[in-house]
């Protein structure tokens, strides 16, 4: 099963022709990704790793209308376009890996997905991976192993390193999705909970958190609810950040007082959720979780 | 990008709102002859331009009720850092004699994904302490990104701050203003505070507007150099910004460098853990070229906080041993390291970057506990 | 029956201490209709003919919760914001009497309505009435009588007009609706017809044109479609109007060759809709129809 | 409200298109002149500022090789009249080769209630010919309001004219711009007719843009009068509206008031129905007063067309009382009415307004038919 991406997806690349889009359909493809189609504007009619390229995703989609999926590589300043194009095109879930798109922009192309029906991952995100069946994303694909596992998180690298320890342990994943670190994304830790809820596959849940913003206290609100029911193990970055800092991510500022480490920790502890101190105490903490 | 008060006001002014009638003065610039070209006399009100919060209690702010208050404030504030920065130029506005102060402000709540407005009744304090004390005397409203703010809406978040009549109408209208301004220039915020009440009038004693960096390019009116003077970077995160460098300065004294925000935040963590300090997040991102890597341990050499430097690299799209040859490059150009460095590197060519390193005589760990842990030890 | 108002709708006036706002809640109230409540920004307290009146719509409708039914007097310049603020107080139907709305504003408003799935009739209208039930607009109660005939018009006067001549020959009307004249209108001939089509006291419909647009050819398609089932007469006003030339109301010109005097008859007589030279004919015709 | 070529070309240069490099030159003026100081040489094309259709065709538009055409053209365009109307203004702008002429428009689409996009490779002539014999070649592209014309869907509009590369993506930036303007400006049409294509620009040749006349408040800058020369109005079609009265000029000889477009417009029809010819269309409202209705009936008898007039009032909102009242105002201020009048009044209040004009010898019939009837005996 996994969510939202599985080995039968069938997936166009925007920005195909670019360096990163290029690389990483290569990548894809080879992790096993069903990419039927890929778009740059201008430069239809070519191929890219043998995908064939098209001017724009209404082409695409015509010519391969069992598209569902679409991954976003264009430059900043062209990235909302292209979501609205793919949104417009039909697609059910739309990856936005770009980064430095202005916040304005994201926050109007969010919208009018949700309107629509789209899922949107990102922007500024390293995609999802099925492990196993596909991936949609720029993560190495290698760190992740197919398993119960499913795992949520605002930080990039840090996914492929708890994926990474999770995989040694034996621990696979059904899912693993980044959301994605700007001050507006398309799919919430709680949005993406509601799926992992439903998908039979998926035993227990990690979380990969961030000081700033309140996701975290919101998914601990939904466990506290009986809204997840699932066995939920959660990593919070940033315990020793001082507050009011920019990290490099704007996701990461403190803001009125929200957002804390502390904060979220205490909302994740009171919903019954185990908090690991350091990734690497993660694979127990979900073994213990797994054996109540 | 925070913009200084007098551009948020002048900003304002297109929007059509009435802003205090001032001049703004360099150093060297005679204050009483450019306020009575200005037509501008005391008392008038001379505002340190600079980026920090809190100016006016770090005492940024003065009255000039005399023409010799003028000479000796002016001097006084380009004098004065506030928070560390002397600013380079001062507002000289007309004082505004009023009995209410508001606030007004607007943020995008992520949440929500939609531009939130806060307001309250009670401007000109720390409106940060309100909303934690008082939290139903801020008005939140949610504004549909697509429609934009409606004329009701504006007038409901005056109503709910105590206005009527004209003063309400007055107060939807420079709403209306600040909420478009943000919006067309995409504000990360956009406030003011204090708004001043004066009879049915609101003037924006204070203005403020963050311009989101990554839509700067839309914005190049607003383009500038302002690293040095905006407050929120020390002179070694300029330096580094000017290098490229994502780095934030700490109060310890381990050098930090990790690859994405979220695995080098984890970094201090774990150094906190086991007893360290920080003196630093450094971020080289992902797909660091040698070049990159070079740069950030070269700095991370230079800058005088750190006594070792611990690197902690998973490698996804960064290549393991891209950012060993990063390592040796600063070790040949630099001689020699003349602070210990403990490398962490897995994932992506792990070996081969693990490799070049012990050729140098470097040491890099697979286990980034194990990493710490001699850290720690050195 | 009637359609979208009857004796037992409740009414808020927006604009109510206008002078025409304040004219026509007099008249409504003496007809029978339920006004609830009046809106004016700044005016809240007040009552205008014993009818309270409140800051905003928000307020009347916490006071007024069964109010479910606006009819707008603001001046043009706030009209549009007075539709935005009906729409979000949840209001069903919200009736735009105010002429020279800058159509932009009224492209936006009725297609927010439209989402919201509020109905909106007009702007630049008369409104509409159910005889003997209930007036939400500006025409003349006396000469209309309830009965059993449904009456869609461009044009104001004239539907007084054609009113008076069907009431006086004994042919009452279930609703009497003037969807305005303005270029963008929230409620077309089309959309009022499916509202008719429904109506079990409606036996039969007099559709008012003019020339210029399309509706009366969307009638005509939709009465050939069988969409439409129920008797139709219709009267387009015009007919010897030069074409190109603006007769007062901006939705008269005629554009692109469509929207002719002939076109529109060619098109309502070929789905069987017997088309009146003048008003005058409308009650035979219609007596024929219903013969049928 | 129409603009001028010159003008939307000025407004389309604030939303960064390149226009044609041209002077504008008033009547006196030495053109030579002007075009030396704006750095323009022949050959240029000399246009006639006049706000009607088919200018070009009308002999509007003239192209100019040397400096003497330059000089003989100018004079000749001042004298000569388009469709009536003589300019005030040329447009002197440089001739720019091309061969290829696109066309692009933009109006709300009634139906849809939506702006609609209008795109053709075959600009340059009578479009509207084009769309009824090839309605294929019109590509119509719908935007909704509220997020705007997105830019995939100008590349698009642009290819599906034919453009490729660099041209297309020239084409939709222009296209972008001019949708931008027509919202912006409250536009009821926004066109560029033709568009030229040269090498991969595209350069508007012509301009035009029609200004919602009820959102002219928000646009200020735009409002002038204008009726004179808009070619839009006749003498008395202007004189009329500077007196409110909402007339239209037409061939016939029998004057025509009514209350309501609709009706005004059926009582026309109805005059024909019993072969009579109206001179005009004349609608006086709801609820007018007794002032307008004298103002409307002096008009009429002074309006030289008109030989009888006929007056049909249904009382809704206008009462017949008040009517009959202007009526008899305009009969005292003129002594006596020289042309015959044949008044109908029926609703509200009609017996008083029966009343009112029996004592002062004026027909006034309840049933329109036999109204129309006597007028045509008279």
């Amino acid at each position: 099963m996994a969510i939202l991406l599985d080995e039968k997806t069938k997936v166009i690349v925007q920005g195909i022709t670019g360096r990163e889009g290029s690389f990483h359909t290569k990548l894809m493809l080879d992790y096993g990704t069903k990419i039927v189609a890929g778009v740059t504007p201008g430069k239809g009619g070519q191929e890219v790793h043998g995908v064939p390229v098209y001017d724009t995703v209404e082409e695409a989609v015509k010519e391969h209308p069992d598209a569902t999926a679409s991954i976003i590589f264009v430059p900043a300043r062209f990235a909302a376009d292209a979501v609205y194009e793919a949104v417009d095109a039909g697609m059910k879930l739309v990856v936005v890996i770009t980064e430095h798109i202005p916040v304005h922009e994201a926050l109007k192309f969010i919208n009018y997905a949700k309107q629509k029906g789209t899922t949107v991952i990102g922007p500024n995100c390293p995609g999802l991976i099925s492990p196993g069946k596909a991936k949609l994303g720029i993560m190495p694909g290698h760190v992740f192993k197919e398993g119960p596992i499913g795992i949520i998180s605002r930080s990039g690298t840090l996914t492929y390193e708890i994926g990474y320890a999770l995989s040694k342990q034996g621990m696979g994943q059904s899912t693993v999705i980044g959301i994605g670190g700007d001050p507006v994304i398309g799919t919430s830790f709680t949005e993406a909970m509601e799926l992992f809820e439903k998908d039979p596959e998926t035993e227990a849940l990690v979380l990969v958190g961030e000081i700033g913003g309140d996701m975290e206290e919101r998914a601990a609100q939904m466990i506290k609810e009986g809204r997840f029911t699932k066995p939920v193990v959660a990593f919070i970055a940033g315990r020793t950040a001082p507050p009011g800092k920019r990290m490099g991510h704007a996701g990461a500022i403190i803001m009125m007082g929200t957002g804390t480490y502390q904060g979220k920790v205490k909302a994740l502890e009171e919903a019954g959720v185990k908090v690991a101190k350091t990734p690497f105490e993660i694979p127990e903490l979900l073994r213990q979780a797994l054996k109540k | 990008m925070k913009l200084f008060e007098y551009e948020a006001k002048e900003i304002l002014k297109k929007y059509g709102v009435k802003v205090p009638k001032s001049v703004l003065v360099k150093k060297g610039e005679d204050p009483i002859e450019k306020m009575k070209q200005a037509g501008l006399e005391p008392p008038v009100v001379v505002k340190s331009q600079v980026l920090v919060a809190g100016r006016g209690k770090a005492g940024g702010i003065k009255m000039a009720k005399t023409w010799d208050d003028v000479k000796r404030l002016v001097d006084e504030l380009f004098d004065k850092p506030i928070k560390g920065i002397k600013p380079r130029l001062l507002l000289i506005e007309e004082a505004i004699p009023h009995e209410v102060e508001l606030y007004v402000g607007m943020v995008i709540d992520r949440s929500e994904r939609k531009p939130v407005i806060l307001a309250s009744k009670y401007g000109g304090m720390d409106i940060e302490e309100i909303a934690r004390e008082k939290p139903e005397s801020i008005i939140r409203v949610h504004v549909d990104p697509f429609i934009g703010l409606k004329g009701y809406q504006a007038r409901l978040v005056g109503k709910k701050i105590g206005l009527t009549g004209k003063a309400l109408s007055n107060f939807a209208k420079f709403l209306t203003a600040l909420y478009n301004m943000f919006m067309e220039y995409d504000g990360e915020l956009a406030e003011s505070n204090p708004l001043a009440l004066v009879g049915d009038e609101v003037i924006p004693l204070d203005a403020r507007l963050i311009v989101d960096d990554n839509a700067l390019y839309r914005h190049p009116e607003l383009a500038k150099e302002i690293l040095e003077e905006s407050g929120e970077y020390t002179e070694w995160e300029i330096k580094a910004r000017k290098k490229g460098l994502a780095f934030v300065e700490l109060d310890g004294d381990i050098g930090i460098i990790g690859n994405g925000a979220g695995l080098t935040m984890t970094t201090m963590d774990l150094v906190y853990e086991f007893g360290g300090k920080p003196a630093n997040f450094l971020d080289i991102g992902g797909g660091a070229s040698a070049e990159l890597v070079k740069t950030a341990v070269s700095f991370l050499v230079e800058f005088p906080k750190t006594k070792k430097i611990f690197m902690n690299i998973f490698g996804g799209i960064t290549r393991c041993d891209e950012v060993a040859k990063g390592i040796v490059k600063a070790l040949e150009e630099l001689g020699k390291l003349e602070k210990p460095l403990v490398v962490r590197l897995a994932g992506t060519n792990e070996e081969e970057g693990r490799e070049i390193l012990e050729k140098h005589g470097i040491e890099a760990f697979v286990d980034p506990i194990e990493a710490v842990k001699r850290l720690m030890e050195l």
